[in-house]
Parts: structure tokens; C-alpha cells; sequence
């Protein structure tokens, strides 16, 4: 079902957990299948300097939050905002066509993320 | 800890057995005959043909002419309950909110072509009530379909009860026992069945051919048409290899029932007791009603095909009637019709014992299970708390 | 001389051939998970079934998501059939008179079900006419089923140009290519077809398996509902080792084409030459367009059975369109439908080649034969003058 | 299909062929099957020395006539009339259910041949 490297990050997810001093918060949830992804964010100079990730869902879910932490972590906010839910797929090797709504989480969660990290920054960002 | 194989999933499938493949293998390439052909090698394989049917039959305490061999459990269930709708043209169906879609979306086609169905609520264990069986009869009820145990959680209908209702009634009775075929002892001829649905992968035989056991008398329409075999219920040439396997592996499944129900059972609550001593584990079904193999647990705050996924990562097999894992969003309509929410519906495995399974594979799975409960609910953002 | 086996009844079913049952062993005992099972031993059979899928596409040059597997030529005609009709609701469906009753049957079945159908007459060939073919296509008309050869007869219908006017009319078509498949060679894409049918144990693959090939784009609505498997045309759990076994015979026999084919068609020839040198023996069927395969002939003045009868006695094995040998009283409606009076028809033999079959089985029967007609005309009051 | 003395009696059929000099014929055919025979009696003193038959038909239907010259030869014309289609199946030791019609054919034709005889020897043998 999963290529090895969807196993590999599933066995072993990088970032995971909370950052108690994070700068963001990002959430996101599937109602229909109840996955559930949380990011935290660690910014300075507009970097992202760390993330950590809490994700209930299946192998692709847990997979794709891995990978996503991977490969935000060092970019700049505004690079993250370009991650799309496709590159997150596409960086793991694919995903079974059944299974890449899982992947839409992650990078759905992170723009969350960056939205209220935003938010926080005030009109300062903005432009 | 060394990692092992452990086949957990007999509800989905079983290995063919030893002796069952061996009575196979002459059917392939020696007798191999049309049994429908007059000449020497013909006739030779219409005559073990006829005597599987009879050791069939025989297995199940019925006559051989009321054994049809059809293609699986699938067939058998469409065959039974659309050929009673064709025949009788218009009416009613009561079956239960947990079927197999193999019964369940028969029933919704079967709306859509004008008959009306009742597909009758289940308690939090899986059990149909029989007072509001017996009340949604309507004059114009002409089939019951209820199956004898479920395959997710396994619960055990009172099929006995149900039977005798039908019987006053005067409606038809057709129970889908694929699950239970070969797994519990069954009285076919005491319990007023007029249909019951068999197939021959889930007791060790091979997978893609079945049975429909029809009482003697009973008259239903044909769905396909072709050369008649099966007395036109189920036509086509006959799964030679097939049937012989089937009933070589029924015969030898019903030959050690009681005894190996009661050694499965064993097996099972040793596993029920450990899974359920970790915590936020609940057991779904029912806790003496239901299938000597069925182990089925919801683990809160985990999704379960990531439990599935770390389970297969230690090489055991399970599966789960989680949304994710079968590609569909929702998860199981019989999880959800026991009153489960969505979240502990998600996080359901069923661990199905058979033939082969030990004390030794159980205590693996106990042994395993902890941690991969650990590590996924660390990983997830869902707590005790928060729910 | 000596008694031999001589098997000659290709037509009605072949021995599973030695590379198949190889291919196929792994998958009972081994093998033997869900494919629909998300674990490795599941994740295992599921590539396995897939790749079958591919080598089977490849073998017909279509596509893998053209391919459905099924429990054989029967059902994959009943779901060509009553699934385009079920998507249709209405209208009019045009077959030949002399289908295999997978075809005729359910054609008659639609028609009691609301459907209208015209069976196109044959010459005394068994070829339909393409104007009339044409002339009784409808606004209505939705589909044309014709059998790419006929199983009794052996005769070869020109569906390519069938094809041409089903496309040019935008009518689906569909043929019965049970007896063709693996015997001649066949090239779909050219063919304009949308749904062709085939059945493994015509081909020395194992019985109970078959496969519908379905065009892409094609909608028809299923007949029976389940799990889903098939992409829901065709639910019920795989049948893994006969499908393995499907598309390894079919691969073995099509790589073998067309030479197969033509040694074959020396084989054929040879009977025939030898057959209608008896007084008073005709061959039924297309002199030259005819399945390699098949010899189908008319021995006057005595009855199909008990010619099969002596045959049988002398370890040949072969069938008959005789009615008695059916245990109905007619004879063939294909028999019937070539012009043959009742008592000719009651005559004929079918001898079907087939792989294992050498000139010396060719001599052996011809050696054979003389004495037995010879025996059963003395035997039989009604005589040439008498006719 | 059949059994050991029904392929017997199809490979070793007893008293086929006609007689010249026969003292009655009988004959019965199926139209719907189309099988045919036709028996021929030679009788002295009310009983039947001899007996020769010709059918078109399946195995059965050979068996079936077979056995009943064998039945009838040296009875007389009035024990040979009771002769019934089960008899002949029975001293076949069965047929299969859908072949038993073809055993009818050889007991009608023989009471066809007594019919026959009987309107040749005229009012004599009438009571
Ligand atoms: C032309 C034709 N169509 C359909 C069938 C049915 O195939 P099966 O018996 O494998 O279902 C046969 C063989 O019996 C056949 O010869
Ligand atoms: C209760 C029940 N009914 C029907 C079926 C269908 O059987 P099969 O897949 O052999 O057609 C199954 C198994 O999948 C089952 O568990």
C-alpha cells in the first residue's frame, strides 16, 4: 500500500510533539474521516527555526505531518506558505490515490499556522 | 523480541488447509471433466461432484438437493434474497442496519426497484430486538434476512427466535453464516431456515466458491440464466476443484466443532482480558454473544489504521473497520449503527483467531500492543481531557 | 487393437495444463491473504491478483481496468447483458438465434422483463446475415450480442463487421468469445467491441474463473452488490488462485498463437476428410470458417448418444447435440436453427481438439468409427430408402 | 450414467434384426425424441418362439429392447401383454429418471405387435 518512505516516516516521524514556547499554532481537521493534525511553529526572522507536530490519523496522515515538519524547517515563512498539499505527497514518493486527502492536512494545518502567526505580527506583516 | 507472523484476520480469510488442497489437486489436471459430459470422463467427475454435495449436505444436517454451490458468500446472499424478490415481485424485507453489504446493499437496490425494506436498529452490543422484529412485519413481508453472527464485532443473532417468528408469520428466513459456517455448531433443520449462505475461504477451503443452502419446497426465481447446472439457480460449469475443497474443509471444520470453538473462545477471552486491562480500550460486541474468533477493541485517541500499520510492522495481521483504511471516509455502518462515535469508531481493530493461532500468539499481540499504543497516542494531538 | 484415451471434448472443458496449476499452487496455502486486506499478507496477493490483471489485459491488447474478473463465460455474459439492459431500463436488444444459453436465455429473461429482442436467424452455415443484421436495428436498440463462434458447430461470425455496424449504428456490442479465446488469435482494439466475454477452463486454465472485458468508458449498472471487489461490477472475495491460473493459461495460449492454431486446423481437417468419407455422414458447420478446434458432424440414420455411447466405450470421449444425451427431448436449438431435419440433427457429434490431441488420435477415431456406425445402422430400422 | 447390464445390453444387444417370416410387427416411435423400433413376433401356439427388433435410439432405448426380447421370448401372447415399461427398466436394474421414457418405446411397440397379431388371427382369439 505505503512506499518505504511513507513507512519509514510513519515509523519514524520526525518533530513530533508540542513546543511549549511556540509562535504559532496551527489545527486542522478532516470532520468526515476525524483526522486531526496540530503544528507548532518557532519563528525568528521570519525562519522557521523549529515545528513539532501532533497528528491523530492513519499512516499516510502521520507520514505526510512528518514530512511536512522536514521540509518547512530553515524556510522562511513565506516559503512555507508555498508548500502545497501536493509536495508534501510528492516528497514522500506518492501516496495511494485513496489516501492523498491525509496529505491535505498537513499543509492545511501549516497554513493555519501561519495565518494566526500573522494575525499575532498585526498589520507589521502584512505588506 | 523477535518478530513473528501472526495471521489475525480469519474473518476476512483463511488458508486452504493440507488435507483440503490435496482432495483438490486431482480435479485440475487428472479428472478433469465437464460433469455435465455423458462420456467416462464425465461421468467420473459428475459422481465426486455429486458425493461433495452430499458430504456437504451432510455436514450441515440437510438433504443434498437442497445444497446450491455458487461462487462465494456474496453470490449465495444475492442469490437468495433477489431470487425471493423476483419471485415474489413486490413487498416487504426486514433485515438488520448490520448486514454485509452483501445483504445490505442488495436491500438498497432492491428499494429502488420498488420493494420496501426495514432494516431494523441494533443495540449497543449488535442485537436486533425481537420485539420490533416481530412488530415491523406487515402483511406484505415476505423475507427476513438477518445474519447469524456479525463479522466486525461478531455478535451472535438469536437466529433460533428470530426463526420461530418468521415461522408464525409465514415469511420466508435467510441467514447470511458466513462467519459462522464451520466456526460454531448449527442446526440448520432446527432453526426454520429457509436460506442460509456459506463460503468456503472463511473455514479453510478456497476462496470463489460457496453455497446456498434452500429448503426443500421453497421456490425462487434465477438471477442469471445459462446451462442449467445447479437446477438453473446457478448456472455456468461447476467450480469442480472448488466444491470438492469446500466440502472436504467443511467436513473436517464440523467434524472438530465443539471442541474447536471452545479451545477459540479460550483464546479469544485471553486476548479480550489483556487488550482491555490497557487503558481507554473498550471491547465492541458483545461479551458472551459473539463469534469464538471475534476479538474486536476500540484503542480511544488513535486512528486504527496506524494501529493496524504498526501492528503489520511487527507481522501481525488484523484489520480495522476504520474509515481510512478501506477508502471510504465514514467508518463501519456496524460500528456506527452500535452507537459508537465517530472517534472511537476509528479507532477499532478486530483481531479474528482460527485455525493455527496459539496461547503463544496471543501473548505476542499482548506483548506488542502496548507500546504501539504508547507511541500513537503520543503522537496525537487528541487526549483523555479533551474528549 | 487397443482401447486409448482419446480426449475430444475441448469444447465442453480442458485439463488444467501443468505451468498453470504451478502457477496457482502458492496461492492456497501460502498465499492465501484477503487481497482487500491492508496488512503485508494481504498487500502480497492483492500485486500478485493485479499483475495477473495486467498479463490478461496484455494477452487480449486492452487495458487493465478493462478487465473484470468472474466466475466464468456464464456470468460474465449475464453481467455484460443484464447490466447494460438494468442501465437502459427499455429497449431493444438484438442476438442471433444460435447463442449458448448464457446469451439466449437471458435475452429471453429481459424479454419478460420488458425488453425487446429480435434472434437473427442463420444460414445453414450458422452465419448471420449482416443486412439483416442491420435492418433490424431500432432507434431503441442499445445492444448487439453475437458469439464470436459457435460452441456446437464451430462456425466463426464475422464480428468485425458486426463491430462496424453496431459503431456506425451507436449500438454497444457485445460478443460471447468463450470458444475463441486462446484459440484464435483476436484483436479486440480493432474490433470495436465494448464488452467480450471469456471463460478459463476453455483454455487450459481451471474452472469457475473468468473475466468480462468491458471498454473503457462503458457504464453498466451491476447485478449483484458486496464488497465492492471489481470495481463493484463483480464483489465477492477474489477468487486469487484461479485468477492466477487464468492469466497464466491465457498468456501460455495466446503466445502459442497462431500456429496452435493452424496445427490444430491440420488436425480438424484431417477428421473431417475421414468422417464424410462414411456413407452418409455430413458436416455440420462452416466448411472454412470454423474454430480450429472443431468438427461437428451428422451420422444418418442412427442417434447421437449412442454413437457417443460406443465412442465412450472405446475410450473416446466426445459430446453430442443429440436429445436424448441432454435429457431434453429437443434437439439443439442450434442444430435446429442451421435447417437440420430432427433426425439429423439427432445424429450429430461434436469432436472438439485440443492441446494433447496428435494425428494418431485423428487415426485411432477414423480407425474406430466405420465399426460403430456400421453396428448402430444395421441396429436401426430406419434406412436410406426409408428416409 | 447407466449401469454395468445396461451398457451390456447396448454393446451385446440380444435379437436384433428382422424376421422374413414374421407373424406380426409392431413399431412405436417418439415423435418428440424421435427414436423408433420396430419388433417382429414369430408365434406358435399362442406362445412367442421368436423375436428380432431394430431401433433408433439412445443407449437406453437399445438396452430397453434388448431386455424385453430377452423377456418375452417363450411366454405367451397374453403373459408378454403384461409386460409393462417398468418391467423392462426394472430387469435393467434402473434407468436414469430422464432416460425412463425411452424404455417406454419397447413395450408399446411390442403391444402394438400383439395388437396386430391379434387382428390377424381375427374374432378367433377374441375371447
Ligand atoms: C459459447 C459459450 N458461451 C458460454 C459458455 C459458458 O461458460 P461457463 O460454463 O464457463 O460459464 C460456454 C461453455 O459452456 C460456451 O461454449
Ligand atoms: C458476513 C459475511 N457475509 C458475506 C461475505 C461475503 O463472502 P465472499 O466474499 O466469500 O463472497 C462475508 C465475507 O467477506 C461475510 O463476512
Amino acid at each position: 500500500m505505503y512506499n518505504e518512505k511513507v513507512v519509514e516516516h510513519f515509523n519514524n516521524p520526525r518533530n513530533v510533539g508540542e513546543l511549549p514556547d511556540a509562535d504559532a499554532i496551527g489545527e486542522n481537521g478532516s470532520f468526515k474521516c476525524g483526522d486531526t493534525m496540530k503544528i507548532y511553529l518557532k519563528v525568528k526572522d521570519g525562519i522557521i527555526e523549529d515545528v513539532r507536530f501532533q497528528t491523530y490519523g492513519c499512516g499516510a496522515a502521520i507520514a505526510s505531518s512528518s514530512m511536512l515538519t522536514e521540509i518547512i524547517k530553515g524556510k522562511t515563512i513565506d516559503e512555507a506558505l508555498q508548500v502545497s498539499n501536493q509536495d508534501v505527497a510528492d516528497e514522500l514518493g506518492g501516496l495511494p490515490p485513496l489516501k492523498l486527502h491525509c496529505s491535505n492536512l498537513a499543509a492545511d494545518a501549516l497554513h493555519d499556522a501561519i495565518a494566526n502567526y500573522k494575525k499575532k505580527q498585526g498589520s507589521v506583516v502584512k505588506d | 523480541m523477535n518478530k513473528k507472523n501472526v495471521y489475525m484476520d480469519h474473518g476476512a480469510t483463511t488458508p486452504v488447509r493440507q488435507e483440503v488442497l490435496e482432495a483438490m489437486l486431482p480435479f485440475f489436471s487428472e479428472l478433469y471433466g465437464n460433469p455435465s459430459s455423458l462420456h467416462a470422463k464425465g461421468r467420473d467427475v459428475r459422481k465426486a461432484f455429486e458425493e461433495a454435495r452430499r458430504v456437504t449436505a451432510a455436514s450441515l444436517g440437510v438433504e443434498p438437493d437442497e445444497i446450491y454451490f455458487t461462487s462465494g458468500g456474496t453470490e449465495s446472499n444475492n442469490i437468495a434474497l433477489r431470487g425471493a424478490a423476483k419471485k415474489h415481485g413486490s413487498g416487504h424485507i426486514i433485515t438488520s442496519s448490520i448486514e454485509h453489504h452483501a445483504v445490505l446493499d442488495v436491500c438498497k437496490d432492491l428499494e429502488k426497484q420498488g420493494f420496501s425494506v426495514t432494516y431494523l436498529p441494533v443495540d449497543k452490543y449488535g442485537l436486533i430486538s425481537m420485539e420490533e422484529f416481530e412488530s415491523s412485519i406487515k402483511p406484505e413481508t415476505f423475507l427476513v434476512s438477518i445474519m447469524a453472527a456479525n463479522n466486525e464485532i461478531g455478535t451472535v443473532q438469536p437466529i433460533s427466535e428470530i426463526g420461530a417468528i418468521a415461522e408464525k408469520h409465514k415469511i420466508l428466513f435467510h441467514t447470511d453464516a458466513v462467519q459462522v459456517v464451520g466456526q460454531m455448531p448449527l442446526n440448520i433443520k432446527e432453526l426454520n431456515l429457509d436460506f442460509l449462505s456459506l463460503s468456503a475461504h472463511k473455514f479453510n477451503g478456497p476462496k470463489g466458491v460457496g453455497a446456498l443452502y434452500k429448503r426443500k419446497g421453497v421456490k425462487i426465481d434465477p438471477l442469471y440464466h445459462g446451462g442449467g447446472q445447479e437446477r438453473k439457480l446457478r448456472p455456468g460449469t461447476e467450480n469442480v476443484p472448488g466444491v470438492i475443497g469446500l466440502s472436504k474443509a467443511l467436513e473436517l471444520a464440523v467434524g472438530e466443532l465443539p471442541q474447536k470453538a471452545e479451545e477459540l473462545a479460550k483464546l479469544r477471552n485471553r486476548l479480550i482480558e489483556g487488550l482491555v486491562r490497557i487503558d481507554d480500550v473498550v471491547l465492541n460486541g458483545h461479551p458472551e454473544k459473539r463469534l469464538p474468533g471475534n476479538v474486536n477493541v476500540s484503542f480511544k485517541y488513535i486512528e486504527g489504521e496506524s494501529v493496524l500499520l504498526s501492528l503489520d510492522l511487527h507481522g501481525i495481521a488484523a484489520s480495522s473497520g476504520s474509515a481510512c483504511s478501506s477508502g471510504s471516509l465514514d467508518p463501519s455502518h456496524v460500528l456506527s449503527a452500535i452507537g459508537l462515535d465517530h472517534q472511537t469508531a476509528h479507532g477499532s481493530i478486530r483481531f479474528s483467531l482460527g485455525r493455527g493461532n496459539a496461547e503463544e500468539d496471543i501473548d505476542y499481540v499482548l506483548d506488542i500492543i502496548p507500546s504501539i499504543v504508547d507511541r500513537l497516542r503520543q503522537m496525537s494531538p487528541i487526549r483523555k481531557e479533551s474528549c
